[in-house]
């Protein structure tokens, strides 16, 4: 046992730059890969509702508004999201219709706000992956 | 003046009471982690506080189970006015994965009033903090 | 005089919210009974409506501290329903994040029991370097806590080199610094005084109270899933199960730290063995009919699963038992007779994960069997019987 | 010992009373014994075999039956030891006073199948929450929970 | 001129405007230094470098709802956090500081003020027992039977270190004392001993890490100030910071040689001095974790006691030997 083991690394740090980021002020990188809010690209989605269905916050709504139009309203829930990225997983189209992006800092006063919708028309793309609704693990985000 | 005075003081001096209500932890252990040399937040003035007396704002994470509720309502109760309550992450704000779960009320503000909301699961300790400056900014 | 308090499910030295009612006698611990409940959330129920996919991140939402460990042996007993073998690389970069998870787990835990003893400065310490592990993870998975890598036939992220030889760089300034905070753990005279001799639980104690993990270990237990049913990658690998024999906090933090050694042992072991190929399996949406019991080692102890499948894309029954769970009677059986100042650090040294042992089932008011046979008086007795032959050294007397 | 030396010690101890043994996997044995012999089956697991571990008691709701599962561990193997109960009457004996860790996971099955453990010696009513409804077993297939409804504060911007 | 003399003493420097202003700065010291040494940055946004940060905490305590608790013992719950404001304020008016004249006894200076200064300081432990014990909490009651048990713990050794420089000095009147140690400097160095029990048990006295168990955190939530909120948690937490200026400045006065040489260098010693103690106490409380209680008496009845009253026999010899 010795008294004061802690002194000379306390000591140091005192004289030393603080290992703080002054983070308002300057951004903490991310990573590359992180995974922060899902977006649609309206112009892939073919409605197959495969990221509605594995999403398991039911943070995506996918709702007719107009079945003969094929017009399609996409409500993702950021209140809701766990940014797990399986939707994107499960999205069949190539390029994919969902992608998740590094944006985090998107505290609100209100649930409204975190809402983010997108009304479009079915796209026709063929998806080039085997099947519209493969299995819900396609390996390799 | 003596208003804006104490606007100011508000403003640099949160205390801060971590308030579990049914949280996985993830939440818990990033809100705790904004409070290391990292992310410091006592270069605002943050202190966090053990006691609902002391506290100005509330930082919850976790949805609110039927257990809790009485007391998340105690403690908001106890804590003296002004008083803000921060939602941290997913499940504090709708319940996320647990909706539906047959012991979830759901988000914190089915049970107590809500000022700001952080998304994240858990919500990074830089979403926090910008949580916490952007409800700074709006008092 | 004596009299009840409660700690929790709101005190500053419980992150989560559990009920412990005290009854002490000026500063001695007569009694304790533990009211779980407040964190009971009704995973197992939710988890028989979503399917297999979705279960995966409900499964790493039990806890978000051994989210990696649930979801690992959630996947496990799905991937043995399903009956495909994740491919080796996939394999390997699961566990290797499994020990990354149980480096930043113990890491988190010597800083809360540095802040549960009022020793600020070793929290801050530990908690500053533990971000070294976290921006690990961050890379490798995408997320800082709750990784998602997992995913039914192997995991979703390869590693590339650039990161493997960040990991290694990782790790190499991790072990420094590990060794260091032992040695400081060890011989500041403060922060022994409060951790040795507290919180015994002799090892026939254990075995009757079926604790696991690091609690058990530190009551010289060698028990360890890693190696008794070597899952996995496991079976490859070299390392040692860590044991102490003084049955208290001091033997529990000396554990954690040889587990810490030990893991990086096994994360430098698993980067340079890492197989080429692909990560994951093709897998299909519905499991077969069958039942499958899943075990793994989780930084707090076994985790278990079982998992029953009727053949649609959701699971029959879901049945998870975290490792706090059974080390619950334990820490009833350790409170007693410590010292109010104790309760945070007996407490935190099972590693409580509130929200992993209430996950769906229990909700406890948990005294464990042998104790509530005793009725109160006993109880009374016996705890005055065992202050007075008890083993610690508490050389002063409460002066009142 | 390997697993098929302790399955034919078990078939020799055990005989009768072990009603199936199943061996799915290396080190998994399942078995499965009347409620009756539920206490006798683990006096002798734990006497001769060295169980002293109980992991977990899991319960299942079968629609007619209910079934629990004892998972017991040694270091060598998995022994999970099941009995089936009747849904009418439910009830099984207590094993904690063989193994003093299993209350725990009892009472944990008294509360969310409404199984009764005869000579549980903590008897008291475990409840979700204190104003849990009596006699509503959440885990049980055929009760369903009703969402609320969830409004959000702040009307719509 | 003695009247106005007077007030100024009493009201700017070093009564009460000096006493706030210092106390302020002091805590923020404290904070940042205690923040530095576990490499972080500590309150940097609040005025420059920080510095306003206790000033905003006390106006912002000062604006916020006052709760008092039903249970509680209305009277003495409201008046004891004044009480304990205005007596460590009296206490720190007779720090030797602005003492122009030695051989006149004023009221501020006089033969014996060293034992009423440690006096005054032995009362805020009492009064917060008192609130802790008027607020009829569980925590705030444990707090308070800590609060006392501590009290029996470190008073005694505090006041035999005190004792042993005063002893080699001659005299109680502490603007002796330190003009003793200013006339022979040397004689500092024999009560080293005594300084370091000092500074560990007005460490104690100020409840700060390792002896922060009346309100230990982790223990019993908020201790004796469980209940205590808005501007009676403002008046406590001042008190503490006095306290902590005062008590840093008895131990400069009585071990340090005191604050020499009119207003401008007296100040600059004070602050010098108080600093470089209450840069100790922050050292401390970074190096070490909170013991027990029963660890705490032990400490002081077996190491801190026995070391003092060693300390007071080597100034008895030397006492001796000089004279």
């Amino acid at each position: 046992m010795r008294i004061a083991a802690f002194l000379p690394e306390l000591l140091r740090s005192l004289f030393k730059k603080p290992n703080t980021v002054d983070y308002p002020f300057k951004k903490l990188a991310v990573p590359e890969g992180f995974r922060g809010t899902p977006h649609l690209d309206p112009d892939m989605c073919i409605v197959c509702r495969a990221c509605e269905r594995d999403c398991p916050a039911e943070a995506i709504e996918i709702t007719a508004v107009n079945e003969a139009e094929k017009r399609f309203r996409m409500v993702i829930h950021n209140d809701r999201c766990i940014h797990c990225g399986q939707c994107v997983d499960s999205c069949p189209t190539v390029p994919k219709a969902m992608r998740i992006d590094s944006l985090f800092e998107i505290a609100d006063d209100s649930r409204h706000k975190m809402k983010e919708d997108w009304v479009y028309v079915r796209a026709v793309i063929k998806p080039k992956a085997p099947a519209p609704a493969p299995a819900g693990e396609s390996p390799n985000a | 003046m003596l208003k804006k005075l104490a606007r100011w003081s508000r403003i640099k001096s949160p205390w801060i009471l971590h308030l579990n209500s049914g949280a996985c932890n993830a939440c818990d252990i990033e809100i705790v982690a904004a409070l290391t040399p990292r992310f410091d937040v006592e270069r605002f003035g943050i202190l966090l506080k053990a006691t609902p007396r002391h506290a100005d704002v509330l930082v919850a994470s976790g949805p609110v189970t039927r257990q809790m509720r009485d007391r998340i309502i105690r403690i908001y109760e106890q804590t003296p006015d002004p008083k803000f309550v921060i939602a941290v992450g997913a499940c504090a704000m709708s319940g996320c994965v647990y909706r539906g779960a047959y012991n979830i009320l759901g988000g914190l503000d089915q049970v107590i009033p809500v000022n700001m909301y952080v998304p994240g699961c858990p919500a990074r300790p830089d979403a926090i903090v910008d949580g916490v400056v952007k409800l700074l900014g709006k008092l | 005089m004596k009299f009840q308090i409660p700690i929790g499910p709101q005190h500053p030295a419980l992150k989560e919210p559990i009920s412990l009612r005290m009854t002490v006698e000026g500063e001695v611990i007569v009694d304790a009974d533990i009211r779980l409940g407040y964190n009971h959330r009704g995973v197992e129920k939710v988890a028989e409506e979503k399917n297999w996919t979705q279960n995966l991140y409900l499964s790493e939402r039990i806890c978000g501290i051994c989210s990696h460990s649930h979801s690992t042996c959630y996947v496990q007993g799905v991937e043995k329903l399903m009956d495909i073998a994740p491919p080796p690389r996939g394999m390997y970069i699961r566990y290797l994040v499994s020990e990354l998870e149980r480096v930043h787990s113990h890491l988190l835990w010597l800083g809360v029991a540095g802040h549960e003893a009022g020793f600020d400065s070793f929290f801050m310490y530990t908690w500053r370097d533990r971000e070294v592990v976290m921006d690990l993870l961050e890379m490798i998975t995408g997320n800082r806590v709750h990784y998602a890598i997992n995913a039914v036939g192997g995991v979703r992220r390869d590693l590339d080199d650039l990161q493997k030889a960040k990991v290694l760089e990782g790790v190499k300034i991790l072990r420094e610094r590990s060794v260091y905070y032992f040695r400081i753990g060890a011989s500041e005279p403060s922060f022994v005084a409060r951790i040795a001799g507290v919180g015994v639980l002799p090892l026939e104690k254990a075995v009757a109270l079926c604790a696991v993990g690091p609690t058990a270990r530190a009551s010289g237990w060698a028990r360890d899933v890693r190696k008794e049913d070597p899952y996995a990658v496991y079976g490859e690998l070299e390392f040692d199960v860590p044991t102490a024999d003084t049955c208290d906090v001091l033997g529990r933090v000396v554990v954690r730290v040889k587990e810490l050694l030990e893991s990086y042992k096994l994360i430098e072991q698993m980067i340079h063995k890492l197989p080429e190929g692909p990560i994951a399996a093709k897998v299909p949406r519905k499991a077969k009919p069958g039942e499958v019991v899943s075990r793994y080692e989780a930084p707090r102890g076994e985790n278990l699963h079982y998992i029953k499948s009727n053949g649609t894309d959701k699971p029959e029954r879901l049945k998870v038992r975290a490792p706090t769970l059974a080390n619950y009677p334990a820490t009833v059986e350790m409170l007693r007779s410590g010292f109010i100042a104790d309760i945070p650090l007996i407490f935190a040294a099972i590693d409580p994960c509130i929200c992993c042992a209430e996950r769906a089932v229990v909700l406890t008011s948990a005294r464990s069997g042998e104790e509530s046979i005793v009725r109160l008086g006993d109880l009374r007795r016996q705890a005055l019987e065992r202050h007075q032959k008890a083993p610690l050294k508490r050389n002063a007397v409460w002066p009142f | 010992m390997t697993d098929a030396e302790i399955i034919d010690r078990l078939k020799a101890d055990l005989g009768g009373k072990i009603v199936e043994l199943t061996h799915p996997a290396p080190r998994r044995l399942f078995l499965k014994a009347a409620p009756g012999d539920l206490l006798a089956v683990t006096g002798t697991l734990r006497d001769k075999y060295g169980v002293v571990f109980l992991s977990t008691i899991t319960g299942v709701d079968k629609g007619e039956t209910f079934e629990i599962i004892y998972h017991f561990s040694t270091p060598e193997q998995d022994f999970n030891l099941r009995t089936e109960l009747p849904r009418a009457r439910p009830h099984v004996e207590s094993i904690s006073s063989l193994i003093p860790g299993a209350v725990l996971y009892e009472r944990e099955l008294q509360d969310m199948f409404g199984i009764v453990v005869d000579h549980i010696p903590d008897a008291r009513r475990l409840v979700l929450s204190d104003d849990w409804p009596e006699g509503q077993y959440p885990l049980r297939k055929d009760w369903k929970h009703e969402r609320p409804v969830e409004v959000i504060p702040g009307g719509e911007s | 001129m003695a009247v106005l003399r007077t007030l100024l003493y009493l009201f700017v420097y070093p009564g009460l405007l000096f006493l706030f202003a210092y106390s302020t700065f002091c805590e923020w010291f404290d904070r940042k230094v205690f923040a530095r040494l576990q490499n972080r940055m500590g309150p940097t946004h609040t005025g420059s470098f920080g510095l306003l940060q206790p000033i905003a905490d006390f106006i912002k305590l000062l604006a916020k709802e006052d709760v008092v608790p039903a249970a509680a013992d209305k009277g003495l719950f409201r008046v004891l956090p004044a009480f304990g404001l205005a007596v460590v304020s009296a206490a720190g008016l007779l720090l030797p500081v602005w003492n122009f004249d030695l051989a006149v006894p004023s009221f501020t200076s006089f033969q014996g003020d060293l034992i009423v200064l440690l006096y005054l300081l032995s009362l805020p432990t009492l009064i917060i027992f008192l609130a802790a014990w008027s607020s009829t909490n569980y925590f705030s009651s444990i707090g308070g039977a800590r609060v006392l048990t501590m009290l029996f713990g470190y008073e005694v050794p505090l006041f035999l270190a005190v004792l042993s420089p005063a002893i080699l000095a001659g005299s109680w009147r502490l603007a002796e004392i330190a003009a003793f140690y200013q006339a022979k400097p040397l004689l500092i160095l024999p009560n080293l001993l005594a300084f370091a029990i000092a500074v560990v048990a007005v460490q104690a006295k100020l409840e700060r890490c390792p002896f922060d168990i009346p309100h230990a955190e982790t223990e019993i939530v908020g201790g004796t100030f469980t209940e205590f909120s808005g501007k009676k948690l403002a008046l406590f937490r001042l008190m503490f910071d006095i306290e902590m200026v005062v008590s840093s400045g008895l131990l400069a006065a009585v071990f340090l040689g005191g604050f020499p040489g009119g207003a401008l260098v007296g100040f600059a010693h004070l602050v010098v001095k108080t600093l470089f103690v209450i840069f100790l106490l922050s050292l401390i409380r970074a190096l070490t974790s909170r013991i027990r209680i029963d660890q705490v008496v032990t400490l002081a009845w077996k190491y801190l006691a026995p070391l003092a009253v060693l300390q007071l026999l080597i100034i008895i010899l030397l006492k001796g030997l000089l004279s």
